[in-house]
């Protein structure tokens, strides 16, 4: 089980004959993964690796290959493009782990992309898996994973594999791994990926991962109170950050008291959420939940 | 990107919105004489890219030529430390010199992008001219939140509304419409992440001046805004984050004494997190990003080392995007080029995580290998 | 019965203190409909008709007078932004009767429109009356019409008065008569106001009436094929009009041959409707497959 | 509102669309002189509202400047008919003389609103240089429709499909797209009802050029659009419609003696179709909209009089936002400025119509009142 993906997801990747495409598919196929197919325009016709046809749209694409579920990396000034052609073509799940779309040109994909029925998770973030469909759909090492019952959610990409470390560390298999992305505004939210981990008979306990920076965390925390049924274990970092200070990428600006690591904890912990102390105790958290829910 | 407030003025003039009469000077007697022709009185003001300005003593009021020249002579050439600087402060190169305002009414003005409302938001409070933040947390209902569709873009009854929250006058509604509709302009057109004024003042004749001008520019639009690029002042920024931004490295300078190499910010957080939880401390925030080559990792690492405070260096690489191997060539080329033998702990996972420890291995430098990140924040902590 | 306004319908007009705004108030409020307040900016605090509350915004309509319909009649340049205060304040259900409203400002609000829960009805329209609720939302004259169990919808104004007065000097009532107003782009179709006649147990027959110009009558056929279960009588008006010349602000733009009378009639044939040969046979068309239904 | 082919081209070159060298002339003296400067050849083309120009003979193409003298003698001052055109034509006050064109390829590229898309759509077809309807009819797969989302606007990836949907190769693709870009642009910025490019080329040079160009500026737009309004050349206009364009009221012309006074769209199609099953003919659709006051409809019926076709004159008005009473006194004022005595037959009925008929029936007027629509055609019918 585990959500979003499964046996039956056919997928492409758009900016596959660049640099950090055409490792990244190699990586997904090695994985696993049931690539059908690449985008590039201009080189359609081509063979990626002597095996995967590469097209110049993906209307030709999904045509030739029933894909359903596009990956992208291409620069930034062209992700916005390369996201609406997946949308356009009829593509349910896209998947962007494009870095540096710039802020107001996400604000009109995401009113766009809000008139169509299509899912995007990301920008700027490292994709999803699930390990038990063999369906690596992003950057992640797919090695450190295990199959299991354990969903993990977060804004990060590296402290996602950092949390999967140590659960795979203890044996504590995933049903499916999902990075939302860094930006202010993603097309996936929190709230949206709890809600599928909540209809998931595939999944026993959420692994929950946030950060400094904006309300995305009290958004959910509202959610998980009103409506989640399941356990979750939940880590905020950024508290030995300073304030005032932009941390990378990652969208954490503290911009208020509601910012913070501590505002952030707190309103999870009154959701009900078992609060994960350090980020060294991500692993050892979620063992000690699920040997009381045995 | 920051820029200057004279900079973003110039802006505001371009798209109609009124600012006070000035210019800018770097010397105390162009000082002198810019105040002369404003007509003997004027007010200096520090250009920096810090907040607080006011208080620290980089602005001042002058009532003669004279007395401009001597206070710009005080201001000019030193460093400014303000409670948004860190100790060390900022340069004041430049001056701008402006016209006494006649302010019959101060109001706060601010556009920005709010991710729980997916677009741009415009921020406004009657209670203008001063600290905006202490409003905020004192009396959160004096600012009002006006969201603004990005389809329809700021339609005029918004523009009403917020000339009431600012609370205008309906003889001033009409002005302060039109200056809020360039500044939204301004705004998207720039890609901006921050347009800020504070005060933007209605005159005793009835004007709408922008007496301060804020402007911030998305990093991660500069592509596109090669223009505004060129307004870059290296000098307001500190000097190894001016470098790490060059290299499009988020660097951020701290405190404590461990230089930390990370990769991903939410890891690069979390790293900072338990160094602090085992006792030690962190000399910077470093993500050194997703698509980095190994030139990309030695610049990075020679930045933490050009650190003074630096005593023992932390590499905390999951391997996703960025694979061990190349992070590992990277740190051993700093190393290299900086000849530095500070110690190094390491630790490593994710793709190509042996060839990375297997190079770091052969390196000769002075690396204590760490399993996972408690063990990685107990070995810096020990190394003290 | 009847659709889209009852008794429980509180109505404020947008430019009450205008021309045309300050009119057709009266004249709504005179038929009987529960006019509630008006809105002019910088008139906020007069009284019109020493009765009705006039406010400066929307926002304070609402809440003074809890209005759920707004009815606009605003000059072109200002309409839009009338619109969407009105959306903005929460208002479900929007009459425009504004003329003249450049198309691609129509388009804009038509995306912005469909991100709310908000319908509008025009603009370029004559509004909607339903006389059994004594609720006339629009400048239709009240007088032609009587209670009854004919819905009426229509693309123009005057031309739906014309039905209604065929269908009133025959005795027969109507339940609803609404025209959907006829610029390219307008707020409510054809084929959302037959699904809402279709639903209401009020409405026995339809009379719907189309022009010449674009294919809004193809659409309605295509609906009422597949869905519609309800007697209707059709006419589409413009046969005469000679093909390449545009007629006016109906829309009326003779583009291809299902812009055609013709085209548009034999869709509609097609699709089951009781034709109605000429504009002078729309009540007595009505009122043969009413007897029949008996 | 239409322009002319030259202005267009203007706006063309404005937004960085190329089109081919030329000028616009009002003297064979003129012509014969931009042909020696385009180098003794070119084509001369009438600059008329209307289209089917080439087989109208408004298209010659010169070999010599002694040549173009010649032909645009013939030319200017005449007046042309074509297929759009009623049976006086239009009149010919301006040639444009181009440069001849180094064709490699004709393509078809329109941009328009689509109401079933609720947007701007761009047409695209290999099949330029023809009859486009002609195309549309016989093999309406060589049409390409790319309707654009106005949230986006056109989108990269949309261009880079018409343009291989214009049947460009790879290399005409950017300059394709980058046309195509900028097209949507001027329709957008310019609230343009149509921009039409009949043939679109690519030359020999591999440039992409537009050799034809139309736009039509929507109508309701027009009052934010001040520059274009001054290119309205009324010459081009039935000078009954251009009258009654300027008074806001709808009007065209037909071939019938029965003038036609009618409030609403629908309402006067419904009287035309209902004339014309009684046997009678219009000779006009007019509808005097809804906002109108006596004046108005006094100017409408004036319109209608001064049509010497015109034997009667059928007043329908169903008083809605157009009070009766109104409309009565706008009638009498006409036939008294006009000092007619034309027979009037009038079906009135809405708000006022007690007061609107009494008014006429005191009027003196010649007037035949009728309850319902099938009684005024009869009673027109009849009156013949």
């Amino acid at each position: 089980m585990g959500i979003l993906v499964d046996e039956n997801t056919r997928i492409i990747v758009q900016g596959i004959t660049g640099r950090e495409g055409s490792f990244h598919a190699r990586a997904c196929k090695a994985y696993g993964t049931n690539l059908v197919g690449g985008v590039t325009p201009g080189k359609g016709g081509q063979l990626f690796d002597e095996e995967v046809p590469v097209f110049d749209t993906v209307a030709q694409a999904v045509e030739e290959t029933g894909a359903n579920l596009s990956l992208i990396f291409v620069p930034p000034p062209f992700a916005p493009d390369a996201i609406v052609e997946s949308a356009d073509a009829g593509v349910p799940l896209i998947v962007c782990i494009t870095e540096g779309i710039p802020v107001l040109d996400m604000v009109k994909l995401d009113k766009y992309l809000q008139s169509t029925p299509v899912r995007l998770i990301g920008p700027n973030c490292p994709g999803l898996i699930t390990p038990g469909a063999k369906c690596k759909v992003g950057i992640m090492p797919g090695s450190i994973h295990q199959a299991g019952r354990v969903g993990v959610v977060s804004r990060s990409g590296t402290l996602t594999y950092e949390a999967v470390g140590q659960l795979s560390d203890l044996g504590i298999g995933q049903s499916s791994c999902v990075g939302i992305g860094g930006d202010p505004i993603t097309g996936t939210s929190f709230v949206d990926v709890l809600r599928m981990f909540n209809d998931d008979s595939g999944t026993d306990l959420v692994v929950f991962i946030g950060e400094i920076g904006g309300t995305k965390e009290q958004e959910a925390a509202a959610y998980i109170k009103a409506e989640f049924t399941k356990p979750i274990c939940t880590l905020v970092v950024g508290a030995a950050a300073p304030a005032g200070k932009r941390m990378g990428h990652a969208g954490a600006i503290i911009t208020g008291e509601s910012a913070r690591v501590e505002a952030k904890t707190a309103a999870l912990q009154d959701a009900g959420a078992t609060i994960i102390p350090t980020p060294a105790d991500i692993g050892i958290t979620a063992q000690a939940v699920l040997q009381q829910l045995k | 990107m920051k820029i200057h407030e004279y900079q973003a003025k110039e802006i505001f003039a371009r798209y109609g919105v009124k600012i006070p009469r000035g210019k800018v000077v770097r010397t105390p007697q162009e000082a002198s004489r810019a105040t002369e022709e404003l007509g003997g009185q004027s007010v200096l003001k520090s250009q920096v890219h810090a907040g607080g300005r006011g208080n620290a003593g980089g602005v001042k009021v002058v009532r003669s030529p004279k007395e401009a020249e001597d206070a710009a002579q005080q201001m000019l050439g030193k460093n400014l430390i303000t409670r948004q600087t860190d100790a060390k402060g900022v340069p004041v190169n430049e001056l701008l010199v402006e016209g006494l305002a006649d302010i019959a009414q101060e109001t706060y003005l601010a556009i920005t992008i709010d991710s729980s409302h997916r677009g741009p938001v415009i921020l406004a409070s009657a209670q203008g001219g001063m600290d905006i933040e202490e409003v905020a947390a004192a009396n959160p209902d004096d600012i009002h939140t006006e969201p603004v569709d990005s389809t329809l873009g700021l339609m005029p009854f918004q523009s009403r509304r917020l000339a009431a929250k600012l609370g205008f006058s309906p003889e001033l509604a009409r002005p302060a419409a039109q200056a809020i509709h360039a500044l939204y302009r301004l705004f998207v057109e720039n890609d901006c992440s921050l347009v800020e004024i504070n005060p933007l003042i209605a005159t005793g004749d009835g004007e709408i001046v922008a007496l301060d001008a804020k402007i911030t520019v998305e990093d991660d639009s500069l592509f596109r805004h090669a223009d505004l690029y060129e307004l870059r002042d290296v000098s307001q920024e500190d000097k190894l984050e001016a470098q790490a931004a060059d290299l499009d490295i988020s660097y951020v300078s701290l405190e404590g004494d461990v230089g930390c190499l990370v990769n991903g910010a939410g890891l690069a957080m979390a790293t900072l997190d338990a160094a602090k939880n085992a006792g030690a401390s962190a000399a910077n925030f470093l993500d050194v990003g997703g698509g980095a080559t190994d030139e990309k990792v030695a610049s990075a690492v020679e930045i933490i080392l050009s650190d003074p405070k630096v005593k023992q260096v932390l590499v905390n690489i999951f391997g996703g995007i960025l694979r061990c191997d190349i992070a590992a060539r990277g740190v051993i080329l700093a190393y290299k080029n900086k000849n530095s033998s500070l110690p190094l702990v390491v630790r490593m996972l994710g793709t190509n995580v042996d060839e990375g420890k297997a190079i770091l291995r052969d390196s000769g430098l002075n690396v204590t290998f760490a399993d996972t990140i408690a063990e990685a924040a107990q070995a810096i902590s020990a190394a003290r």
